[in-house]
């Protein structure tokens, strides 16, 4: 399928769980194609929010996140997230980071929620009223009821997938499986559609299951600039650049204007194309 | 704390850190710091570590400080891989360990990293609680770090609690489960033994006083009478952190404004081929 | 470690799961030690049980058994399961596959149940005591509590580990997983032990982490006469032969002098010898 | 059911079970029946489907009936493996389906696989609920079929509910998850559209009269006034089937006594060579 066809099918105020975590993939070009499209007052689920989260809220896409952690890691914070929470400009609910696994995990499970210790005696509790403490049918002990978080839509990004829409990861798998499984419908793209006979040779790291998927798009450097283990790393250079063009307004639309207006291939040459990204990036 | 030629200040709490390790536990690690302290006590202190390329996977791996490749690390190194469902099973059953570098600390322990001022209407809106809340209400043992110990760092109390301090909230819900266990800052180690659970005085860094402590502190800090010198590193605690970090991503945790971004760029630029040369590709696409 | 230290570390009365299913990677070497040691009133708890259960209640090792499943598939019923469940000799809890995972993962994430909707609309819940009908706290819908399930020793059979106390298991997974995180101490026979440079190859396959063990014992054929995949299949030969000696208690004595009350080499040499075994059972 | 020289008795339920199939699932099957349907599906009524090689693992295989090589499927056809998790997780997403075969099935669908007589006295205890009760409160389509349809099998009231069926029970906690849907027996293909969610005939095999199964049953099963003949399989159906298990698994099924156990025997010793031979080894340790 086509970036426009995984836009096309997600309306105004979809609930969109988003995979990979802060500067590692993180489905950036379909977040892109997402952002230059008119959709808005998307809720977003992210367990570790980065680039990701904090583009959509840039261009105005966001009504509310539910998120464990939003931020740029060794470059500090994210820039429109920061703002938006400050400004008090949207709906913000702070999870953890077993919580949205938890939530996205009831889901799966079709129960109403799922029990924990964790958020007891911190401030989640008070702020994150979605939680509720109850008592435990047994004996009584206090804990924390998570909700069921019911993605309407999940984009992921991985390294392969065939066409049928089984997925492999090779680094770090995150929160993308149990997205991938709690989402009504679930889009994938990779940075190479290989035949069902070649994936299958990656045993245990095909983790994604085409029962799982709607639909699968073949999108080379997808992730960036997040990085996508073991084929390049995350592009910290392009990051810093995305700071300083988030300090203002006016900046941000040149950026939107270069980076997020465009389609994934002006954006690679944008980057100065294949051949440099290969050359910065690939590890 | 006074510079000694034998020692930076980082290889001074990267030492102090790493010995703060025992069993045979995951570590995993967020900072250049987290991931010298496991490589150290690892090779000193706690062999039977199972350390952590990032903090989510890739077990029985050296770590390098890194900017960008700590999941490279796992292949580079046929790290064992695991999941985020492994890693908090790790978490809710004890097996893990991390030092945590939260934004502020209170008097009982509770940390932040979420918000400065009102959650609702944020001064300074930060990252969000990320996995705190989890490993202080299941962890035996908590170790939280200050690089500036100062009255902003190390407050009264702190304006989040994003994870869980003692006190009787904790006593009601978690008990001894996930209660914080030392602090270590730039000047001395700390834990919680003080009255009702407070913060105390474990032992301070050479040449620091009790009284700078308390003066950069946003409260009273409990001490016994007599406070022992925290110890510092031997020559090969030293020699280890910087074979481990040649290229000194660990002094960047310590460096702020135009000195701190020029070594951020050098170092990116770097770090691939440090990597290439500490481990000649083994990976599964090797 | 030894067989016999294993053995020494399951005092009478203790609580033991058991991994595999029903004919695959039973931990059986270390099920006969066990047998063949004078430990009583054991609990056992079995997701799909086999032979594992079926012999050490033939033993009289056994005092409860919590199962979803005890049988030997294609040879049909567990012959002293069955005749121990009609004269109701000892106690037994009936529970389902999700549950009893269900059950340990409660042990692992420190929480007194976890809720689900399985055994509704069955008489599953009439029987097994332990679950309770709860309402959720959110919406009051009914739902199960399973309690959790703390199994003081787990025992497994892997293909290969380290000395450490990793494991790899090429085969399915069956619930050891969950068995090795929830018990207190976890005690890994394996096919052959394998240094950590030659474990660490086997990526996402090694399943088992040394944190969740306590001791690891090199037991080729380990898990004879059920199966270990890829290495060797189900002896359903000697299952057979097994199914016979149950038929009574001086054919049963017979079955344990010659193939419990002996060491796993002599036991080899009583199936033929591994030469045999390789011709009948590799595949 | 009179015999016809084009199909065998087990051909034809394997055809009736495998048109049962639709959409893009993952199918798992404990028995040949089982493993036979879904991939005789698979080739020619639902080609999405995601076969298993065992009832846990090894997607995306192609099925060969077996007595005990399930699990080296997976290694000789490099099937997807996947863990327990991964099974349970697709049958609370209602991505999967399983022909059972229970040792009773009632007037509501309720089916037992646990015990005969009181579960705590029992007559004959059998093996108990294994993962039904998951599959009886999440599936969207329960797929149940007898060999032996009689007043054994085919009762008024299952003595023990392995299976949830129809009925007030279901209605107050499941609703529509998990009903049963169809029971295919070696009489006639049935549904639960009958009063109150009663078993109804859906349609009777070639030859089959409705006093024949009324005979049969324990109970009354509803009927329309104008009943279908089931379709019997095409030539293509029963080649691919023959084809699919040339040692003749699925015949076991069908036998008992002396004649069961040796071509039992005879299978068990000459099923390695026709995994060998159908899949020259090339999974991961080849």
């Amino acid at each position: 399928m086509t970036v426009d066809q995984v836009v096309a099918d997600i309306p105004n105020g979809s609930t969109v769980a988003i995979g990979g975590s802060s500067l590692s993939r993180k489905p950036m070009a379909l977040i892109r194609a997402l952002a230059r499209s008119s959709v808005k007052d998307l809720r977003l689920i992210v367990d570790v929010g980065g680039p990701d989260v904090d583009l959509l809220i840039g261009t105005g896409s966001v009504s509310e996140v539910i998120y464990a952690f939003v931020g740029f890691e060794v470059l500090g914070l994210a820039p429109h997230f920061r703002r938006a929470r400050q400004q008090q400009a949207l709906r913000f609910e702070e999870w953890t980071e077993y919580t949205v696994m938890a939530g996205l995990d009831a889901t799966i499970k079709r129960v109403p929620f799922l029990p924990t210790h964790a958020g007891l005696a911190t401030d989640v509790l008070s702020v994150n009223t979605s939680f509720r403490r109850f008592k435990d049918p047994f004996h009584g002990e206090e804990l924390v009821a998570v909700p069921a978080l019911k993605p309407d839509v999940a984009l992921i990004h991985v390294n392969y997938a065939d066409a049928k829409g089984n997925g492999v990861i090779l680094g770090d798998g995150h929160v993308d499986v149990l997205c991938a499984k709690a989402a009504r419908r679930t889009y994938m793209s990779c940075e190479r559609i290989i035949s069902s006979d070649e994936l299958q040779r990656y045993g245990r790291d095909v983790q994604i299951l085409r029962v799982h998927t709607t639909g699968v798009v073949e999108l080379p450097w997808g992730a960036h600039p997040t990085g996508c283990a073991p084929d390049y790393r995350a592009d910290l250079r392009h990051l810093q650049d995305y700071l300083r063009y988030s300090a203002n307004d006016d900046a941000w639309r040149a950026y939107a204007d270069q980076y997020i207006y465009t389609d994934q291939s002006r954006y690679l040459e944008r980057q100065g194309g294949v051949e440099a990204l290969l050359a910065r990036l690939k590890v | 704390m006074p510079l000694d030629e034998r020692y930076a200040l980082d290889e001074f709490l990267i030492t102090t850190m790493a010995r703060q390790f025992s069993g045979e536990v995951m570590v995993s690690s967020v900072t250049a710091f987290g991931a010298l302290s496991a490589l150290l006590a690892k090779a000193r202190y706690a062999p039977d570590l199972a350390v952590l390329a990032t903090p989510e996977s890739g077990m029985e791996v050296t770590p390098m400080p890194t900017l960008s490749l700590g999941q490279f690390l796992t292949d580079a190194q046929r790290g064992i891989p695991l999941t985020m469902e492994e890693i908090f099973d790790a978490i809710f059953t004890d097996r893990f360990r991390i030092w945590i570098n939260p934004a502020q600390i209170d008097r009982h322990g509770n940390t932040n990293i979420s918000v400065i001022g009102d959650w609702h209407q944020p001064k300074v809106a930060m990252v969000g609680s990320r996995g705190i809340p989890e490993d202080t209400s299941h962890l035996s043992q908590i170790f939280y770090y200050v690089l500036t110990h100062s009255r902003r760092t190390v407050v009264e109390q702190v304006d989040f609690r994003s994870g869980a301090g003692t006190g009787p909230d904790r006593d009601a819900t978690l008990g001894e489960h996930g209660a914080p266990s030392v602090l270590v800052t730039d000047l001395g180690v700390f834990d919680f033994t003080g009255p009702d659970g407070t913060m105390a005085v474990r032992s301070l860094h050479p040449g620091v006083t009790l009284e700078e402590v308390q003066e950069k502190s946003g409260f009273e800090i409990h001490a016994p009478s007599s406070i022992p010198v925290t110890e510092p590193p031997t020559e090969e605690d030293v020699q280890i952190i910087r074979d481990a970090d040649p290229l000194e991503v660990r002094k960047l945790e310590l460096l702020s404004g135009p000195e701190a971004a020029e070594r951020f760029v050098s170092i990116y630029e770097r770090e691939r081929q440090a990597l290439h040369a500490a481990w000649p590709r083994l990976g599964k696409l090797g």
